[in-house]
């Protein structure tokens, strides 16, 4: 798998999402800038976490008029597998390549914890290593990581199994209007989303920070698996 | 000239901040608030001195850049 | 404000009239506002020491691993495999109660930049904080500002909060303690030092604009000024963490090269201190074009510029050779880049302004003949004995009391807010082990972080206090694995005028230096912080606990050997010393 | 009636935002924008009819909660 990540100005997790690629394809990913404006040839382009332009205005407001999301706009219409995390889903929201918005965290503070998700399908580049249904642990660090959509997009996202990801407790279990398994208060606990095509997945924990048993575990790593054994070349 | 945007959340769209205002208005000894919504206002300066196009301009930056229309509405008032 | 610069603009400004008649000494004649200006920031007791320098002095600050000790923006130790940690500590307490957002925010700015001007990049805060009673609303409102503050700006620029801790006492009703502690990491024969050299080479200025933020902040009281002005004036800075990250990867990226001869952030007192600096540890002269200073607002003065105290800027000076390098990669950052004057052979300081010279003075009195005080020191009292503890009549009911108590309760609510994975080398994150623990990328190389203090020990005995403070921090360190290596501090207490308080001072200094030569763990930076006293409604005024934070970190030649708090299963509990 | 309060960050204070957004506005192609400043609006319902009451009380929630008084300004509107 070739890969490619984005760095804007006030970026901050890409060296995280270096390391959790590096691991599964032995090699480091292209690191391009955000007023590159080709892509080079590559599987998958991933925008990752920080504070783009400071996230002043709104969060990816201003990097998702960055000159390189042309290029990037160009690779997703050619089918291009996109991830984004964090501040990049925001970005991805902000350019309308994925529906919805993020909006503040319910209770109004920057969340910095574990969560657990659970994996709605597994028939994705993003998501295949897992079972359907298999929950698994990652941080979450984010300030508006609050999903919410209308009611028609909403329909669209669940009536075409869109929803990559959901808050859960351990078990699995799904309860909106519980603040300690939904902590940012999504709706319908949608904590990562797929493209109509499913191949952009936007998505707010950071499962790139938990793939070395170091670091308390590898429970991120098979997103990170199921993108290389679904590019094998 | 003096361009004023304001960006409000849309109606129907959660609005926590406006929720905890109303809460601690509440708790400060001001019971008659009975709705808080809270928005953004940007105060530009923009070249030129046609008010119509001032305008026009002031209202495409709201739509690329300084609203979100998926959760907000904007107004546009040249100063 | 055309002022008439006399004794008593120079007591406004913070100089007792022994300090003015030096001055007058040194200059042989009036000086100019801005010399006054400058004078009054670099004898400061911020700037200067000078109430503290002397106990400084006494504390143990070599060992073979210490590379930098204090003296320089942060203290440097050797941790093996060619990389060097790089850390210091320092307090933003008076900020912090008049805003608490913005005054923890910048000082987690400051205290970063103190670190990455090393040429490190910064891996891990720390801080160390201390509150009122927490069931007073302005004791909330301050918490809540310090946490979100500490947060919003650590968080943007990307650096892990890994650790700290918190007390509450209802002597920092009226002067919380906000002290931020930043490590950084750097291979050891690429660090970056202040010392100015090579006459002619240029001074650039690099980063945020400088606007009429805080001005009056080191030294005087504000009230004297022209009111209209007052209103307008900004007292608070507010920090922009999206331009300190930038900021952070620009000088990366310049330090790579060889561009840089000498490097400073400008901290307290902004232009003047970080050229003065410059210049004095090079034994050069420098001269400053203030036309040339990026600004935020029309029509400051020299003045007004040489005191700002705006965020997120630095100064460096280059080879002449590299400006264009240099230049490019602040461009390609997108910030301000501007040379704004040059080193000089005359040992002055010269500052021009729209084709004036506002200021002309030796360096070498302005630094030498800083003054500099043995202030007179009580012995503190033997504490006073403690009243009878009687056994509880519950156990239950005295455990369910202390784990609610404010010092003891969960900090989660804190550190939940603060990101402490950020990076991807957290090994242990707040809450599960006795120090924080970081992963140096690419080495199996990790570094122990904690901060420590008890104030209510300081205060029964300031002497113990401070070593129990040292020895604290050392046993988290080796509770974890890792092997101590050294210390920073953080020295907050009231006013050194009063001999109390200064014996408190001395006294704990004492102690902390005892402890840290016994342990074999160096003072290696540090801060102080003094004059933390707030007025009590019949007149008499209130100082805080003797609070001598100490930062401290320790090495794991390989961090997969760390251990944490978690308690494996029919693991057996083993208790060692005496109770 | 309604009550709009706008905060804006005072004089000479740094608005790291309306920099970010002034910069971001002219990279996007709208370059007669020289300054821009960003602020905060709430709006309340507040009961009562009297108009000089409730301003006074929008004036007293704007002082108690809705601005930092240190670093901002604000204003209140009987609409
Ligand atoms: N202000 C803070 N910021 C981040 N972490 C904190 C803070 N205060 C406490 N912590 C963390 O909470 C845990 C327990 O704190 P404390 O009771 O002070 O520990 P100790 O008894 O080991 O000194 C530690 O992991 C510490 O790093």
């Amino acid at each position: 798998m070739k890969s490619a990540i984005v760095v804007f100005p006030g970026t901050n997790r890409e060296r995280d999402m270096a390391i959790a690629l590096k691991r599964v394809t032995g090699k480091a990913p292209t690191m391009l800038w955000h007023r590159d404006t080709d892509l080079p040839d590559v599987d998958l382009v991933v925008l990752p976490g920080g504070f783009s332009y400071g996230d002043y205005l709104r969060c990816g407001a201003m990097a998702a008029h960055s000159p390189i999301m042309a290029a990037i706009r160009a690779f997703a219409q050619k089918g291009g597998h996109i991830l984004g995390v964090c501040n990049g889903f925001q970005i991805l929201t902000e350019t309308g390549m994925l529906p919805g918005a993020l909006l503040r965290n319910a209770n109004l503070r920057f969340l910095s914890q574990d969560c657990h998700l659970r994996v709605e399908r597994n028939d994705t580049p993003f998501t295949h290593k897992w079972a359907k249904d298999a929950v698994f642990r990652t941080p979450l660090a984010h300030g508006d990581g609050n999903y919410t959509a209308d009611s028609q997009t909403l329909e669209k996202l669940e009536g075409e199994g869109l929803v990559a990801f959901r808050y859960a407790n351990a078990k699995g279990d799904v309860q909106a209007d519980d603040a300690e398994t939904n902590p940012n208060g999504s709706i319908n606990s949608i904590a990562g989303i797929l493209s109509e095509n499913t191949r952009i997945c936007g998505m707010m924990p950071h499962p790139e920070d938990l793939v070395d048993p170091l670091m308390g575990g590898e429970d991120g790593l098979p997103l990170f698996e199921g993108l290389v054994e679904a590019f094998v070349r | 000239m003096k361009v004023r945007v304001t960006v409000m959340l849309k109606e129907g769209v959660l609005d926590p901040q406006g929720k905890a205002i109303s809460h601690a208005l509440q708790t400060l000894g001001f019971p008659g608030v009975t709705e808080v919504h809270v928005g953004k206002v940007i105060e530009l300066d923009v070249e030129g001195s046609d008010q119509a196009a001032v305008q026009k301009q002031a209202e495409d930056m709201a739509r690329d850049l300084l609203a979100n229309l998926v959760i907000e509405d904007f107004k546009v008032e040249v100063l | 404000m055309k002022k008439t610069v006399d004794l008593a603009l120079a007591r406004e400004f913070g100089l007792t009239s022994e300090e003015y008649d030096r001055v007058l000494k040194i200059m042989g004649r009036t000086p100019s506002l801005t010399e006054l200006g400058v004078f009054s920031v670099m004898w400061s007791e911020h700037c200067s020491y000078k109430s503290s320098r002397k106990w400084l002095r006494t504390l143990p600050t070599t060992a073979p691993w210490v590379i930098h000790g204090p003296g320089e923006n942060a203290g440097v130790v050797d941790i093996g495999e060619g990389y060097a940690a790089i850390f210091k500590m320092e307090s933003h307490n008076h900020p912090s109660f008049i805003e608490p957002y913005q005054g923890a925010a910048t000082g987690v700015g400051g205290i970063l930049r103190d670190v990455f001007t090393m040429g490190a990049r910064p891996v891990a805060n720390l801080n160390a904080l201390r509150f009122g009673s927490p069931d007073t609303p302005r004791t909330r409102q301050i918490i809540d500002g310090v946490v979100r503050g500490i947060g919003g700006y650590g968080n943007c620029v990307g650096v892990p909060t890994v650790g700290g801790e918190i007390n509450f006492h209802p002597a920092y009703d009226g002067n919380p303690l906000v002290n931020a502690m930043t490590v950084g990491i750097a291979r050891k024969d690429r660090i970056f030092l202040s010392a100015a050299a090579g006459v002619g080479n240029p001074v650039v200025y690099v980063g945020s604009r400088t606007g009429r933020d805080g001005i009056h902040g080191a030294t005087m009281s504000s009230a004297e000024f022209d009111e209209n002005a007052l209103a307008k004036r900004p007292t608070v800075q507010v920090g922009d963490p999206f331009i300190e990250k930038l900021l952070i990867e620009a000088c990366l990226e310049l330090m790579a090269t060889d561009a840089i001869v000498a490097i400073q952030d400008m901290g307290a007192a902004g232009l003047t201190s970080s050229s003065v600096e410059m210049a004095g540890k090079g034994g050069v002269g420098i001269e400053l074009d203030l036309d040339a200073v990026p600004q935020r607002e029309p029509g400051m003065t020299a003045y007004e510029m040489m005191l700002s105290e705006s965020q997120e800027r630095m100064l460096i000076v280059l080879r002449p050779d590299r400006t264009e390098i240099a230049r490019k990669i602040f461009e390609k950052w997108e910030l301000d880049f501007a040379v704004i004057g040059h080193l000089t052979d005359t040992g002055h300081i010269v500052v021009k302004h729209k084709g004036q010279v506002e200021a002309d003075i030796p360096l070498d009195p302005l630094a030498e003949e800083a003054p500099i005080y043995d202030r007179p020191a009580a012995t503190p009292q033997a504490p006073a004995p403690l009243e009878a503890v009687h056994a509880p009549l519950s156990l239950d009911a005295m455990l369910l009391k202390l784990v609610g108590s404010p010092d003891l309760a969960s900090r989660a609510w804190v550190w939940n807010q603060y990101d402490s994975t950020v990076g991807g080398q957290t090994v242990r994150r707040p809450g599960a082990a006795d120090a924080a623990i970081v992963k140096i990328e690419d080495t199996t190389l990790g570094l122990a972080l904690t901060t420590d203090c008890t104030p209510r020990y300081c205060q029964a005995d300031p002497k113990s206090g401070g070593a129990q403070a040292v020895a604290e921090a050392w046993r988290n360190i080796t509770a974890t694995g890792a092997r101590p290596l050294a210390v920073t501090d953080n020295l907050n207490f009231g006013n050194p005028e009063k001999p109390e308080i200064m014996g408190q001072f001395v006294a704990a200094i004492e102690g902390m230096g005892e402890a840290c030569r016994a342990l074999d763990f160096p003072v290696v930076s540090g801060n102080v912080s003094l004059y933390n006293e707030t007025r009590q409604p019949d007149g008499s005024t209130m100082a805080i606990l003797p609070t001598p934070a100490i930062g401290a970190l320790g090495v794991f030649e390989d961090v997969s050997k760390a251990v944490g708090l978690g308690m494996a299963s029919e693991s057996a509990l083993v208790l060692i010393g005496e109770t």
